[in-house]
């Protein structure tokens, strides 16, 4: 297998990465006949996209799985990289398309690093506010899916849908769009949000705290629920770290890292909230990390609506239209709903970036998707799969 | 011919035994030669009629259900309510090709789904669906109840290895790992019947329990016994049909459709007629066996025809399984062979072994609170008991969760 | 764990179903055909051209310059430039496009256009019913459908059409003032040439200050 | 992301300091430091091929910098440019005492070689600090596109290198799985470079050709305008 | 000698001898179920109910089933069976010598001149029971230490111990 | 021919197809299935006598001895098919073939 | 009737297999006279989620699905003697149920030694 | 539409009453039980989940099962980029799709590539491999575009006739049911796309560029 050449080439170095735990689960000879080959995707129910395993299975158990990526490669950086710096943005949109708004911050952040852009007070707690709204709705989107991989016959999908609808029309009031917001701006927001909105939204998130009651008491002490997710797709820190896993499904192994705090990039230092930390990596922690940080949303929000003062909400220095930032290259990057979505741009001085470079966060969380499963039967890897929340859009990009 | 029956009147007795009679008049218009004939055909003709058009109702009302509990209204335009939404399906259904894979064991394939179709009717020959509605009177009606169930793995086996795709016949594998499992308990569930009613005629279960103490009925499920195995006879029954939260062999997630991904046309839906037959057979097995059957709930309702009362009954275990559906994820393999063998199995020895206690304990007032006493503890300590034994060293558990502290 | 999860699971659903008899919010299914789940103001999908007047040929606002076909990100709008002018609504004499082409089975419904068009000469149109069999004649829009009156605009987007209208009256406003300026500089100049030229001449090169 | 070099107290981040300590740290170990001319001020290390390894592992490692987070690989292509350059050169004029020495600017047209980098961004989760940059760069954009692969230091290259490897051609040694990651196994090219050109496709376009941007290689003209 | 008792028997007998030669395993195993099922047939058509029932239950349920697993087990599903390659010639010729004799016995015997009884015995499945625990005890619990055993030796013999080291590694991860 | 010898002649055929199936498959696991039918046929003996034969009529006391011995047969017969298929399967996973040939080779 | 009760099940089955062929053989008829059958390589190729089947499916599976066969066969047999015991039960002695008994902890016996292997668990 | 459809109807009703009645139920049948294939691939696929949950609700249409297997579907949504790595898998589940079969081209990646036509690895519209039945543009279309191209869907099932020169695809004996599978090339898909169904119509106002 491929990871005893590496070790081969590397010379079984200690200090080098935890490698996969292939070694234990190697194929004996006289079971080869047992190994079922099969492929899960890209066109399967539960693989969310257009994904892709080869798994190979002795009974129900993965022996082996890897990975195939590509079928949903867009060439988002090509792309952008022959269009100019505004021209991104509608792109940035497509990438994790369940969170438009947050992948536009990502963006918009590196190239504000970039040219040395501000941003108006009022657009900063804009940004937060449609970030929060955002990431509360992948996390329900999340865990509805996940509980679809479950085979829960889609009804906390629609409970989850039901109140996404929600967020989406407020996106759709303030950008004009449900999904694809095109919402941010360097330098700021495209549009100011209106008073009314300020409102319906201040009335959504006091009754948004009432759905993730409900989904506790739908799902939370579920047996059927627990039993299929405690112990199942665990993943160790010391992995989780040096695999560079970034999100909720790092905090679920008990690493305090959460880019809000530890970069408090945007105006994040003004809020008080709390990061939930699991203990044992697997499915449920990642699961109860979305639900607890659903509600640390919800207070976020609360507090960046009482605090939002007026104010303009773009820079008018900044140039929207043919941005030409100096030669030179800035990394930035945000906690997106997924994890550390980072955006590396290098420019040459012309319109156009020179390199733009999306860092994805559920690619790089698929990289210890193999680790997670071997030894697991498939339904398990339908559900660890679920539990990373991948979007293809980012992952293949 | 019962007790409570004197007081429903001849009227109600009329309409309650009006197919009865129907049947009657007309066996006895024909001309003799041929009066074997019609009584047969019915027999045969009504309930190759009904329970294929409660089939229809049900897959409208399941889509119609799940769309309440989901917060929509489900199926409401093709017809009034949506009510030919089936009629639609099985059009098209009819109208669609039939797709055989090359590789695939052609005749095999083909007589899958005729296989499970026929067992699912042929079951139905012993359910009574009202007084004196019951379509063949066997002494071992129960038996060959099991008997023809049990062909439906051989069917499913058909379906997923003549496909020869790997989905379908890990879904085979799985669906038959799953339905041998929980027939086990499925019997065994039964015999503690069996042992208090004293006959294997599903019939006589039913008079068995059609008297009533005051307006109260004397169904089984009213007893220590009788609940447990209520409870396991419809949960093995729920796996036994495939039915969430046990629909693993179809469970899309991970093996697409299970031994059903290779079938299209009317082949597919035939497979699906034959789980919900399947379904209303095992429920009214259910029905038959611990509430009562046809018997009305209180005895002055007694008034309402026996037959009405079969089907309400049925439609509540109908809904009880969308609403179920509608609920919860799906287990997992193991999970769910564990159950069976770690849980359904002991439980359903103890159920049998309660109802002998039952039966040994004398009557008479204190003792009949005491046999209460007594057999709930002896199903209800092996419940808790059994029940923590299955996560044992699992640690399932809920979790309290810490955050970091402000920094 | 004895199954207590499970129960309360079912009440939930329980409570759902009956819910959606009783319950606005347990019952969300905004039933499409027959009713509607009402727009925002804001929303969008494809552009459209603005005209003023009822000739979309003569009122056109755009003026072919090329910007949004510049910005769009996936390039999809296709212009060309007319060879003659036409003036415009403040009378400045303007190219316009003799073709205005948005591929919409290409558009991205970004805006960018709308965004950087300087002369509010494109906005974006609300209407989503738009599915069509016909993939190479139904989806590439000419200026011909791609016109729309002000009255449109100013029927879907009330709010902003109010104030592009406002600020193209302003721009009337000023193009007026400016030209009124202008020919009076002019007059002055004409005058003060006259005068110098023949002192006893007035009146003359008076203009209309219509613009 | 104000101060993006400046970690947690204590911890010099800046380039120039971690140079000195890598140089100090490894023998033989060549770093250069690349300048950041924009007000991101990210300025990074280029690190030679046969100390890389060492040097990561040293950064992952030592227990004041604990960059045990490599959050973001990425390849960039830098294709041969003409570089245009005044150089100073002593050359015989003839002058009036005869030869003489002097010195003489020119301007010299030269083609520096390109060269395929890989760009690894460093964090600390533990010490919550970052980025710290790091480079490596091929000989050219041939033959010579190799580079030592830093997988085994932290796994969250895997796939980015694979990328990498597939989109720019960037051969990296001792990576444990080498293969293409987004494209098909037969695809030829390496589609992220700076010359790569699409393939031309069979597009339909008006009639009378008004789809400019339909044409075959006509998205690299608008989009440079 | 009724008309469903010939079908039965032809039933049962072509299928029987379908299983015993169709090339392909699976088939044969689907056949054999049809011959038990034939089988269980007869008996209720001799008014045998219980044992017909019981022997449904048994050999299409369980039997068959496994039969068919251990097809699929021993990945016998894909061979192709040469029906000729064991002495197929020997094997059915001393099979028709042997039929040859014992229907020259059952034909010459006493049996086939004796009248049959027109009724069958009772055999309600009450009966039986009680039969089956009075007449019957001691068979009955040497028939449960049998299944017993079988039980265990069965799975003794059909599961193989999995190497430790995986058996851990299954679930440590 | 009365139905009693009917019967008989019914099981007699069954059981040389079975006979002639043991003998000439060479997969063990038909060799087995023939055992079965072999094992079927001496069953429908039993309820064949039990069901014509003089002595059930007459006595009381043997008038289940056929079922129950079909009954126990059953289960013998049963418990033999597992054993025996355990068998093979024992035997496949190591000799790698169920051919009963193959095995004896094997065996040499 | 009542001598003859498989009269009906026989008739019934006759009626079941008729309504399983029916529309099968209306579908093949619509098929015949409208809609013509299109097989092709490709479709009537084995489904594996868009992707070449690779590999046989008819494969070797794991021998944990036969030891889940053989309990359910003993079990299944264990209940053709205890179905004719029920329905004794109620005109029975303690001793035969006690018999009865024995029997059953017998077979409970080895469930039980199953159960200590770690066989239940499904692996 | 409505027209020509009362049109049509006095048109079959001349050839006799039974082959309306037949075609009638028939078209009315599949239009009313038209299954989708559980297959999303991008963003649009979103939309299409959105479309299936309790705002829109497509069950209404009883449209709501999902089928994870090509052969129970009747409908595939094409809802998202198709990439050319992704192509051959979805031109093979539609071959893999028993007729009738229909195709909705969800969204501008779908119809013609949409933002990200230029890729390299992006299919400029799924129509070059397999027919169209309707496109829907958008970026992504609402869910209720879906459903308004779901109902054209279903008028243009209403509209075909049984018999006769007009009948549609899938009752010809010698039209396709099954279109080639690209295979992987060393640039780019080979055939770049399918004759049978991708040129233009000869009256279309559109050619192909080589
Ligand atoms: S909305 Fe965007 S994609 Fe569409 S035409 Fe305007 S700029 Fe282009
Ligand atoms: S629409 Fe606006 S930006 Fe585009 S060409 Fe016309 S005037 Fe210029
Ligand atoms: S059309 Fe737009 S929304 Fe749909 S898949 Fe393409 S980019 Fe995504």
């Amino acid at each position: 297998m491929s990871r005893d050449l590496m070790m081969d080439a590397t010379g079984n170095d200690e200090r080098l990465a935890p490698t996969y735990g292939a070694g234990q689960h190697r194929l004996k000879a006289e079971r080869e006949s047992q190994i079922l080959e099969v492929s899960i995707g890209p066109q399967h129910p539960s693989t969310h996209g257009v994904f892709r395993m080869d798994v190979k299975l002795d009974g129900e158990r993965v022996v082996q799985l890897k990975p195939v990526f590509g079928y949903l490669h867009r060439n988002h950086e090509k792309i952008a990289e022959n269009g100019s710096y505004l021209a991104a943005i509608p792109y940035t949109d497509r990438l994790d398309y369940l969170c438009s708004m947050t992948n536009n911050w990502g963006y918009t952040l590196a190239v504000e690093t970039l040219a040395g852009i501000t941003v108006p007070e009022r657009a900063e707690y804009i940004r937060v506010i449609m970030a929060e709204l955002t990431r509360f709705q992948n996390h329900a989107g999340l865990v509805g899916f996940l509980l679809q991989d479950m085979g829960a016959s889609g009804t906390p999908l629609m409970y989850a849908f039901r109140e996404r609808e929600k967020i989406l029309d407020l996106f759709e009031a303030v950008s004009g769009a449900r999904m694809m917001c095109n919402y941010l701006r360097f330098g700021g927001v495209r549009v100011d949000c209106t008073p009314e909105w300020m409102k319906e939204t201040r009335e959504l998130v006091g009754v948004l705290p009432r759905f993730v009651d409900e989904f506790e008491r739908l799902l939370r002490g579920n047996e059927i629920l627990m039993a299929r997710t405690q112990g199942v797709g665990v993943l160790p820190r010391e992995l989780a770290v040096n695999a560079g896993v970034t999100g909720p499904m790092l905090r679920a192994t008990g690493v305090n890292y959460d880019i809000r705090k530890v970069d408090r990039y945007g105006i994040y230092d003004r809020f008080k909230f709390r990061v939930p930390l699991g203990e044992h990596g697997d499915v449920y922690d990642r699961y109860m990390m979305r639900v607890l940080e659903m509600r640390e949303s919800i207070s976020i929000l609360e507090q960046a609506l009482k605090e939002i003062p007026e104010g303009p909400v773009q820079d008018p220095k900044t140039k929207l239209r043919g941005l030409r930032p100096k030669a030179g290259e800035a990394y930035g990057r945000i906690e997106s709903p997924k994890g550390e979505l980072g955006f590396y741009l290098i420019s040459d001085g012309t319109m156009n970036p020179y390199r733009y470079r999306v860092r994805s966060p559920c690619l790089i969380n698929l990289t210890i998707l193999e680790d997670m499963c071997l030894g697991q039967s498939v339904a398990d890897v339908v559900v660890t799969l679920g539990s990373v929340d991948i979007v293809m859009g980012e992952v293949d990009r | 011919m019962n007790v409570s029956f004197t007081m429903a009147g001849g009227l109600a007795e009329r309409v309650d035994q009006i197919f009865v009679t129907l049947d009657h008049w007309a066996v006895a218009h024909t001309p003799g030669p041929l009066q074997w004939l019609v009584q047969i055909l019915l027999i045969v003709v009504p309930i190759l009629a009904v329970f294929p058009g409660l089939f229809a109702l049900t897959t409208v009302l399941e889509r119609k259900g799940l769309g309440r509990i989901q917060n929509r209204y489900g199926p409401n335009r093709v017809g009034p309510y949506g009510l030919l939404q089936p009629v639609a399906d099985g059009l098209k259904a009819l109208t669609k090709e039939d797709l055989v894979p090359r590789t695939a064991d052609g005749v095999v394939h083909y007589l899958a789904p005729l296989v499970i179709v026929v067992t699912a009717f042929l079951v139905y020959a012993v359910l009574p669906v009202g007084r004196n509605m019951t379509a063949v009177h066997l002494n071992a009606g129960l038996l060959f109840f099991f008997a023809i169930g049990s062909a439906t793995e051989l069917a499913v086996f058909m379906a997923g290895w003549s496909s020869r795709n790997k989905y379908s016949l890990l879904g085979a594998m799985r669906a038959i790992a799953q339905m041998i499992s929980y027939e086990v308990p499925l019997i065994l569930s039964t015999i503690a019947v069996i042992m208090i009613a004293g006959t294997l005629a599903p019939e006589k279960i039913v008079l068995a329990q059609a008297s009533y103490t005051g307006i109260f009925p004397h169904w089984y499920v009213f007893t220590p016994w009788g609940f447990a195995g209520f409870l396991l006879f419809m949960t093995a029954a729920a796996a036994e049909t495939n039915r969430s939260p046990f629909d693993l062999p179809e469970g899309e997630s991970e093996i697409i459709a299970g031994y059903i991904v290779e079938y299209s046309g009317f082949k597919f839906a035939l497979f699906f007629l034959a789980e919900y037959l399947e379904i209303f057979a095992v429920s009214g097995l259910g029905i038959t066996l611990f509430l009562g059957g046809w018997s009305a709930p209180l005895s002055f309702l007694a008034v309402i025809p026996s037959w009405i009362w079969f089907f309400a009954k049925l439609m509540v275990m109908i809904c009880t399984f969308i609403w179920v559906r509608g609920t919860l994820p799906r287990l997992r393999m193991d999970q769910l062979m564990n159950f069976a063998w770690k849980f359904m199995l002991p439980m359903a020895l103890v159920d049998m072994v309660c109802a002998g206690v039952w039966r040994f304990l004398p009557g008479g007032a204190l003792w009949s609170v005491l046999r209460w006493v007594i057999c709930t503890v002896i199903v209800v300590v092996p419940y808790v008991a059994l029940a923590r034994g299955l996560q044992m060293g699992k640690k399932v558990e809920q979790r309290v969760y810490r955050y970091a502290e402000e920094g | 764990m004895l199954g207590e999860g499970i129960v309360k699971g079912l009440f939930e659903t329980a409570r759902n179903f009956l819910g959606s008899y009783v319950d606005k919010d347990r019952l969300v299914t905004v039933q499409y055909p027959e009713e509607r789940h009402p727009l925002p103001e804001a929303a969008r999908n494809f552009p459209f051209l603005l005209y003023d007047g009822d000739d979309p040929e003569a009122g056109l606002r755009c003026v072919s310059c090329h910007i949004c076909e510049k910005e769009c990100p996936p390039r999809c709008i296709y212009i060309e430039k007319s060879t003659d002018k036409k003036p415009d609504f403040v009378g400045k004499p303007q190219f316009y496009p003799a073709r205005f082409d948005i591929d919409v089975s290409v558009c991205m419904s970004c805006q960018i256009c709308v965004e950087v068009c300087p002369f509010d000469a494109i906005r974006m149109d609300k209407e989503f019913e738009l599915s069509t069999d016909d993939r190479f004649g139904g989806l590439m829009w000419t200026k011909k459908e791609l016109s729309k009156p002000n009255e449109y605009y100013q029927k879907i987007h009330p709010v902003e059409a109010a104030e592009t209208d406002a600020r193209r009256a302003e721009d009337v406003e000023k193009a007026k003032a400016k030209a009124a300026a202008a020919a009076a500089a002019k007059a002055a100049e004409v005058a003060k040439a006259a005068e110098a030229a023949r002192a006893d001449d007035e009146g003359a090169g008076k203009e209309p200050s219509k613009g | 992301m104000s101060a993006p070099e400046l970690g947690a107290v204590g911890v010099d981040l800046s380039a120039d300091a971690l140079r000195a300590l890598l140089v100090a740290a490894i023998e033989g170990c060549s770093v250069t430091v690349v300048e950041n001319e924009s007000p991101s001020g990210q300025r990074s290390l280029v690190l030679d091929h046969e100390h890389a390894v060492e040097a990561a592992i040293f950064l992952r490692d030592n227990s004041e910098l604990r960059l045990d987070f490599c959050s973001n690989v990425t390849g960039v292509d830098w294709p041969d440019r003409e570089v245009t350059e005044k150089v100073k050169v002593k050359k015989m004029v003839e002058g009036l005492e005869g030869a003489t020495e002097q010195e003489v600017e020119e301007t010299r047209k030269t083609l520096a070689p390109g060269y395929l980098e890989a760009v690894y961004h460093l964090f600390s989760m533990e010490k919550k600090h970052g980025p710290v940059i790091l480079r490596l760069r091929t000989r050219d954009r041939a033959e010579g596109n190799h580079l030592p692969s830093l997988t085994p230091v932290w796994r969250s290259a895997e796939f980015q290198e694979r990328e990498a490897f597939d989109l720019f051609g960037i051969v990296f040694d001792g990576h444990p799985d080498l293969r293409r990651i987004l494209m098909w196994d037969e695809f030829a090219d390496y589609p992220m470079r700076k010359d790569y050109v699409s393939p031309a496709e069979d597009e339909p376009v008006l009639d009378d050709g008004c789809l400019p941007g339909a044409e075959p290689g006509a998205e690299q003209g608008a989009a440079d305008a | 000698m009724t008309v469903a008792f010939i079908l039965l028997a032809l039933i049962t007998v072509a299928a029987a001898v379908a299983a015993m030669s169709m090339p392909r395993l699976v088939h044969c195993a689907l056949a054999l179920v049809v011959a038990f099922a034939g089988l269980g047939c007869i008996f209720l058509a001799l008014g045998a109910e219980f044992v017909g029932l019981a022997q449904l239950l048994v050999y299409v349920g369980a039997v068959a089933i496994l039969i068919v697993f251990a097809i699929l087990l021993t990945r016998g599903s894909e061979i192709s069976m040469r029906p000729g390659a064991r002495s197929a010639f020997s094997g059915t010729v001393i099979a028709l010598a042997v039929f040859a004799v014992l229907a020259h016995a059952v034909m010459t015997s006493r049996v086939s001149r004796i009248a049959t009884t027109v009724a069958p015995p009772s055999n309600r499945v009450q009966e039986i029971g009680v039969e089956l625990l009075h007449q019957y005890v001691l068979p009955l619990e040497v028939i449960g230490l049998l299944l017993t055993a079988v039980l265990i030796g069965a799975v003794i013999l059909a599961w193989r111990e999995k190497p430790a080291a995986e058996q851990e590694g299954a679930r440590t991860r | 021919m009365n139905p009693l010898s009917a019967c008989l002649l019914v099981a007699a055929f069954l059981f040389c197809v079975g006979l002639a199936g043991a003998l000439s498959r060479s997969s063990a696991i038909l060799v087995l299935a023939g055992i079965e039918l072999m094992l079927g046929a001496a069953n429908l003996n039993f309820v064949a006598f039990w069901r014509y034969g003089s002595v059930a009529a007459t006595s009381r006391v043997h008038a289940l001895t056929g079922i129950m011995f079909v009954l126990f047969s059953i289960g013998v017969a049963a418990a033999e098919a597992a054993v025996g298929l355990a068998l093979i399967l024992a035997i496949y996973r190591h000799a790698k073939t169920s051919d009963v040939t193959e095995i004896t080779e094997l065996k040499g | 009737m009542p001598d003859h009760p498989w009269r009906t099940v026989i008739a019934l089955l006759i009626g079941a297999v008729a309504f399983g062929i029916a529309p099968l053989a209306l579908a093949r008829l619509w098929a015949m006279y409208f809609s013509p059958k299109k097989p092709g390589p490709n479709k009537n190729a084995i489904y594996e989620c868009g992707l070449e089947s690779k590999g046989d499916a008819w494969i070797q599976f794991d021998p944990a699905y036969y030891l889940y066969a053989i309990i359910f066969l003993i079990f299944d047999v264990e209940a053709i003697f205890l179905l004719p015991f029920a329905v004794a039960f109620t005109g029975l002695t303690l001793g035969a149920a006690i018999a009865m008994l024995v029997f059953l902890l017998l077979l409970v016996e080895g469930l039980i030694w199953a159960w200590q292997k770690g066989l239940l668990t499904w692996a | 539409m409505e027209q020509e459809l009362k049109d049509l109807k006095v048109e079959l009703q001349k050839q006799g009453i039974f082959t309306t009645t037949l075609e009638e139920l028939y078209n009315w049948g599949r239009k009313n039980s038209v299954w989708p294939l559980t297959f999303g691939l991008a963003c649009c696929a979103i939309e299409m989940i959105a479309t299936s949950m309790a705002r829109y609700d497509i069950a209404r249409f009883g449209a709501e099962v999902f089928r994870p297997s090509p052969r129970q579907a009747d409908l595939m949504i094409v809802a998202g980029t198709v990439t050319k790595k992704m192509a051959p898998q979805v031109v093979r589940l539609y071959n893999q799709m028993p007729e009738p079969k229909y195709v909705i081209a969800m969204g501008a990646c779908a119809i013609s590539g949409g933002p990200f036509r230029d890729g390299y690895n992006v299919l400029k519209g799924i129509d070059r491999y397999v027919p169209v039945d309707v496109h829907i543009p958008g970026c992504p279309p609402r869910p209720e575009a879906l459903l308004h191209a779901f109902m054209t869907l279903q008028k243009k099932i209403d509209a075909q006739q049984l018999r006769g020169e007009g009948r549609p695809r899938h009752l010809k004996a010698d039209a396709p049911s099954e279109y080639p599978v690209p295979g992987y090339g060393a640039h780019n898909l080979e055939p770049m796309h399918n004759d049978d169904v991708f040129p233009p119509k000869p009256e279309s106002p559109f050619k192909v560029l080589p």
